[in-house]
C-alpha cells in the first residue's frame, strides 16, 4: 500500500507506542486517584504536559490536554466567545476553515453571536484587508487556521496575530495541519490560543491539545470533574497523551529536515504530475503550503471515482470534495479560492509522509494519469484528452 | 457548506450502515464499464442529457431503437463511482429490452442487479434511469415529430 | 499492591488490549477516508457498535461514541436541553450526581436553564416523592444516576423511567458505575439516553457511548465533522473504541456471576471492619447497591488520612471527601444522606474489582484497624477508641 | 457543592504544579508524629484549639512554659496527613524556643523545616501556628491574670 493521505491521519509512531505501553499494561491508575499509584500516572500527564511545552514554546500549564483536534477547536472558539459574552458577540473566521471551526461558528450563530466569514484570495491566502475591515468594537474573537487541510496553503498567521493584538483581540489558530510538519514555534506565532491534534503528527487518535496563552479567558466546554485545571473534565486518557507527547517531540525536532525532504518530493511528485496529464490545476501552488500537501483538480474527472481508481491500485489519496451523502457539494476551500463547481469535484489531495519515498511518488503518477485517462474517456464533460 | 466536503471529518451519513465499500461487481462496472461512447447523430434515435444537482454528476445517454427494442445504447458519466457502476449497470439492462421493459427498469433493479451499492450511494441509480427515460422521451417526441415510425 | 479503587478506574483487560492491538500497529487508518484502508478501520469501529448494542440490548444505531463517561454526560444532558430549549427550560436531577452531571446542570443554570436538585434518602436514594412532584409543564429531561459512584447505592431508575415516561419527559441515566457491574440490560431500564465509560469496566481510557432511544431529540456538544452522525465530532479513536467493545463483551457475559463474588466478598469485608474497628457507618448498607462498593466513615479520623495510611500499607482506596484544594468541603453525596461534615470527613470508598480476593480484603481490614487505631490516637475530634 | 468532593473526577487543582505526592519527611511526621498527646490541667500553661473553616480540620496544642520557654508541648489533630506532619513539625520547632521565637515561627517555616509540602496542602501548616499562637495567647492571659509570673 502506499498512504499519501497523511492529512487525513498517520500511522502511530513506534516510539509513541512504546512509550503508550507501560500505560496501557502497568501504570493504568487515575492520574486524580490520592495515592502513590495515582501520583504515577499524574507525574506521566505533567511530564507529558511539559515536554509539548518544550515543543511548541510554551509553558507546561499553557497547555490544556483534550480528546481531538474537533474538541481542542471547540473548546478555542467556543471557550471564548462564551467566557466574552458580555464584551461582544462577534467573530471573524475564514471561508476555508476545517469544520471543527466552522461548524462551531455557526453553532454560536444559531446562539445569537455574528460571525464574519473571510474570503480567500485565489491562492487560497485569507485577505488581510478583509480581516482590519471586519473587526468591531464587539469582536471578541479572529480564529484562522494555520494551514489548509485541503490545500495545505499556509496563512499569514503572525500578520493576523498583530492585528488581533493591536486592537486587544483574541486570536486563534488551528494548527492541526501545521504541527510537526513547520519548524516553528506554535507559541511564538502570536495566538493566543493553537490546537493541534495527535493522530496528524503519527502519535494516537484520542488526544490532541490546546495552547492557551496564560490569562486568556476561556470557560470549558465540557463540564464536570476539575481535570486541567476546571478547563477540560473527564478522567485523562494518560496512555494517549504519553504517546502524543513521545509523537510531538519526534515530529518537532525532524520538522525542518523532513520539510525540506518532503516539500522536495512533493514538487517534483506536482512537476511529473503536470508532464504526465494535461488539464491539472494545483490550488495554492503559487502560495506558502506545508511541504506534504498538494491539491489537484483534473477537467473532466471526478475525484472520489479517482480515489477508487488509485485505490484499486493499492494507493490511498483522498478527495478534495465528496459526493457521498446526497446532500454533498464540492469543497467549500476550493469553491473559495475560485475554483468552478466542475473543478472542485475533480479534485484529489495527495499528502505524503515520514514513510513516502520517491518510488511512491513515481507509482502514485502512473496510476494516476492512467485512472484519469480512462475516466476522462468515460466522461460526459470535457476534460483535456492528453 | 458542505459538511461532507471534507474527508477527514469524516461522512458515514449512513452510519452504522454498510461501509462505503463497493462489491466486486460494482468494481468491475467501475473498472469496465459497458457500453462507453456516444452513438452519432445518424445511429442515435433517442439522446437523454441529465444532471444531479445533489452533486454535480451527470451523464449523456443515446439509444438507438429497432423494432420496438433498444438495439444499441450507449453513455457517458462523469461522475462518482456509483455513477459510472450504476450508468453501466442501467446500459447493460437495457440493451436489447423493449421501450415498455427499458420505461419499467427503476433504481432498484439497478441496485439489485449490482448486488447492492452503499447506501450513500443508492440516489447515484436515479442518474441513469433518468437519463434513459429522457431518451426514450426524445425518442417518443422524435417518432411523433416525424410523423413516420422507422 | 492491592487496588480496591476500581469505581475510579480499572486496569485494562488483557483481551482488550489484544483487540486494540492492530489498530495502534497496523490497521490505522482513518474510518471516514473514502479508501478500503480507511473502509477497515471504519468497519471495525461499526462491528464494535454492534458488540455494543448486543451487550445493552439496544439497536447500533442507537450507540454513539465519544471520548469519555463526563463527555457522554454533557451530551446527554446539555444535547437534550438545547434540542428542547423552545419546549422548556426546566431539568431534574439529584444532590448525589456526579460532577459530569452535576456541573453540567450548574453550567445550564448560568444559561438560563432552571434546575432542581432532588434530595435522597438516608439510605442515599432518591425521593420519588419529589421527583414527582418536581415535574412540570415545562421540564424537559430528567437525569438521576443509575447507581452512586461513592455509596454504590442503585437507583429505582426502572419507576424513574415510567414517571418520566408517563409525563412524556425525557430520561438520562448515568450508568458508568453501574455498566458491566449489575446483570441488566442498560437499554431496557427504560432510559432514553445511558452514559457508560470505558475504563470503569476493563477497557481503554479515552471512550465511552451513550445509549441515545432512536427518536430522541438531540443536539451535538462537538461541533465539527458529521462522524458519529453529526452528533458528536472529531477522528473516531478507533482502537479505543475496539477494545472498549472487547471490556464491555467481557465484563456484561460475566457481570452475574462476578457481582455474586464481589457481592459475598464486600459483605464480608464490611462484616469484618465492623467487627475489628468501632465507629464505623456504612452509607447506603440498607439500600441496594453495585456490589463491588462499601463507604465507610469512622468516627474521628480524616478519610484522607486513612487513604495515605492505607496507601503506605500497599493498598489503594480513595476518600469519600476530600481537604484537598482549600475549598474542599465534605462529600456532597454523604451530605446530602445526612452524615455531619465530620462524618462525611472520616470517609473512604472501597471499590472491588476482578482481582481482588478474600487475602485481600483480609489485608486491607488489618491495615485499615491500624491506621484508624492511629489516627484516632492522633486525633483532637471523639472517635471510638475501640 | 464541592469539585473536591469525589476523587474520581479528579482534583489537581494545582496543576500542573507539583503531585499530590508527599517527600519522606512528611510521612515519617505522618506516621510517627512528635508530641502527640495532651498536657494535664496541671502540665498546660497554656492552650490553643483551632479549627480549619475551610477542611474542616481541627487542632489542639498545649504548651507548658519554663523560663520564657517552651519546655513541653503537645498536640492532638483532626485531619489530612498534611495537617498531621505540619502539626507535629511546628511541635518539634516550637520545643524549647523562647516565647518570642516560637510566637515568630511561620508557616513557611514549618513547610520549609518538612522539605516541602503539596502546594495544595501549604494552608495546613497555618493551623498549628495559629494553634500555637492562640496557647501563646491563652499562656499571656493566664500570666496576667494571676497577675504573678510563673
Ligand atoms: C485543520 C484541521 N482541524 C481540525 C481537525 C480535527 O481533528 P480531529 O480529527 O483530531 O478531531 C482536522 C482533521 O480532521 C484538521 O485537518
Ligand atoms: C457516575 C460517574 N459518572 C461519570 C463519570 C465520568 O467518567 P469519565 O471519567 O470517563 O469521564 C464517572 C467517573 O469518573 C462516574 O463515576
Amino acid at each position: 500500500m502506499i498512504y499519501l493521505d497523511h492529512n487525513a491521519t498517520t500511522p502511530l509512531h513506534p516510539r509513541a507506542l512504546a512509550a503508550m505501553e507501560p500505560f496501557l499494561r502497568e501504570c493504568w491508575g487515575n492520574p486524580s486517584s490520592p495515592y502513590r499509584f495515582g501520583s504515577e500516572a499524574r507525574a506521566a500527564v505533567e511530564l507529558a504536559r511539559a515536554r509539548i511545552a518544550g515543543a511548541i514554546g510554551s509553558e507546561p500549564a499553557e497547555i490544556l490536554f483534550c480528546a481531538s483536534g474537533t474538541e481542542a477547536d471547540n473548546l478555542a472558539v467556543r471557550g471564548v466567545a462564551c467566557a466574552l459574552r458580555s464584551c461582544g458577540k462577534h467573530l471573524v473566521t475564514s471561508a476555508i476553515e476545517h469544520q471543527a471551526v466552522w461548524n462551531t461558528c455557526r453553532a454560536l450563530e444559531a446562539e445569537g453571536h455574528r460571525v464574519t466569514y473571510l474570503p480567500v484570495s485565489p491562492d487560497g491566502v485569507v485577505d488581510l484587508e478583509a480581516l482590519e475591515a471586519s473587526l468591531g468594537a464587539e469582536t471578541v474573537l479572529v480564529t484562522i487556521m494555520h494551514a489548509s487541510n485541503e490545500t495545505g496553503v499556509v496563512q499569514p498567521v503572525e500578520e493576523i496575530a498583530a492585528i488581533a493584538r493591536r486592537r486587544g483581540i483574541l486570536f486563534h489558530t488551528d494548527a492541526v495541519q501545521t504541527a510537526g510538519k513547520l519548524p516553528v514555534q506554535l507559541a511564538a506565532l502570536g495566538a493566543d490560543l493553537v490546537s493541534f491534534s495527535g493522530h496528524k503528527l503519527y502519535g494516537p487518535k484520542g488526544v490532541a491539545a490546546l495552547y492557551v496563552r496564560a490569562g486568556t479567558p476561556l470557560v470549558p466546554v465540557m463540564t464536570g470533574g476539575t481535570q486541567e485545571r476546571g478547563l477540560r473534565a473527564g478522567t485523562e486518557n494518560v496512555a494517549a497523551i504519553v504517546g502524543f507527547a513521545e509523537a510531538a517531540a519526534v515530529a518537532f525536532a525532524e520538522a525542518a529536515a523532513e520539510g525540506r525532504r518532503l516539500a522536495a518530493l512533493r514538487d517534483r511528485f506536482e512537476a511529473e504530475v503536470v508532464a504526465a496529464v494535461a488539464g491539472v490545476r494545483i490550488s495554492g501552488a503559487r502560495a506558502p503550503r506545508v511541504p506534504n500537501t498538494s491539491s489537484l483538480s483534473f477537467a473532466g474527472a471526478d475525484g472520489e471515482s479517482i480515489v477508487l481508481g488509485l485505490d484499486l491500485a493499492g494507493i490511498c489519496v483522498s478527495t478534495g470534495s465528496a459526493c457521498s451523502t446526497g446532500d454533498a457539494a464540492p469543497s467549500h476551500v476550493l469553491l473559495a479560492m475560485g475554483l468552478s463547481a466542475h473543478e472542485a469535484q475533480g479534485s484529489i489531495r495527495v499528502s505524503l509522509g515520514r514513510d513516502t519515498r520517491q518510488a511512491d511518488i513515481d507509482a502514485t503518477v502512473r496510476a494516476l494519469a492512467e485512472t484519469v485517462a480512462r475516466l476522462r474517456h468515460i466522461s460526459s464533460v470535457r476534460g483535456e484528452t492528453g | 457548506m458542505a459538511n461532507e466536503s471534507d474527508p477527514d471529518a469524516g461522512s458515514l451519513e449512513g452510519m452504522p450502515g454498510p461501509v462505503l465499500f463497493y462489491n466486486d461487481v460494482v468494481l468491475d462496472h467501475f473498472l469496465n464499464p459497458r457500453n462507453v461512447g456516444e452513438l452519432s447523430a445518424m445511429e442515435a434515435d433517442g439522446y437523454g442529457l441529465v444532471g444531479d444537482p445533489l452533486c454535480g454528476d451527470q451523464m449523456k445517454l443515446w439509444i438507438a431503437v429497432r423494432e420496438g427494442r433498444i438495439a444499441r445504447i450507449a453513455f457517458k458519466s462523469f461522475g462518482c463511482p456509483g455513477a459510472i457502476a450504476t450508468s453501466s449497470m442501467l446500459t447493460a439492462l437495457a440493451e436489447g429490452k423493449t421501450i415498455t421493459e427499458a420505461r419499467n427498469i427503476t433504481d432498484d433493479d439497478v441496485v439489485a442487479a449490482l448486488g447492492g451499492i452503499p447506501e450513500k450511494k443508492k440516489h447515484c441509480s436515479l442518474l441513469g434511469v433518468r437519463a434513459l427515460q429522457a431518451a426514450i422521451d426524445d425518442w417518443e417526441r422524435r417518432r411523433h415529430a416525424s410523423a413516420e415510425p422507422r
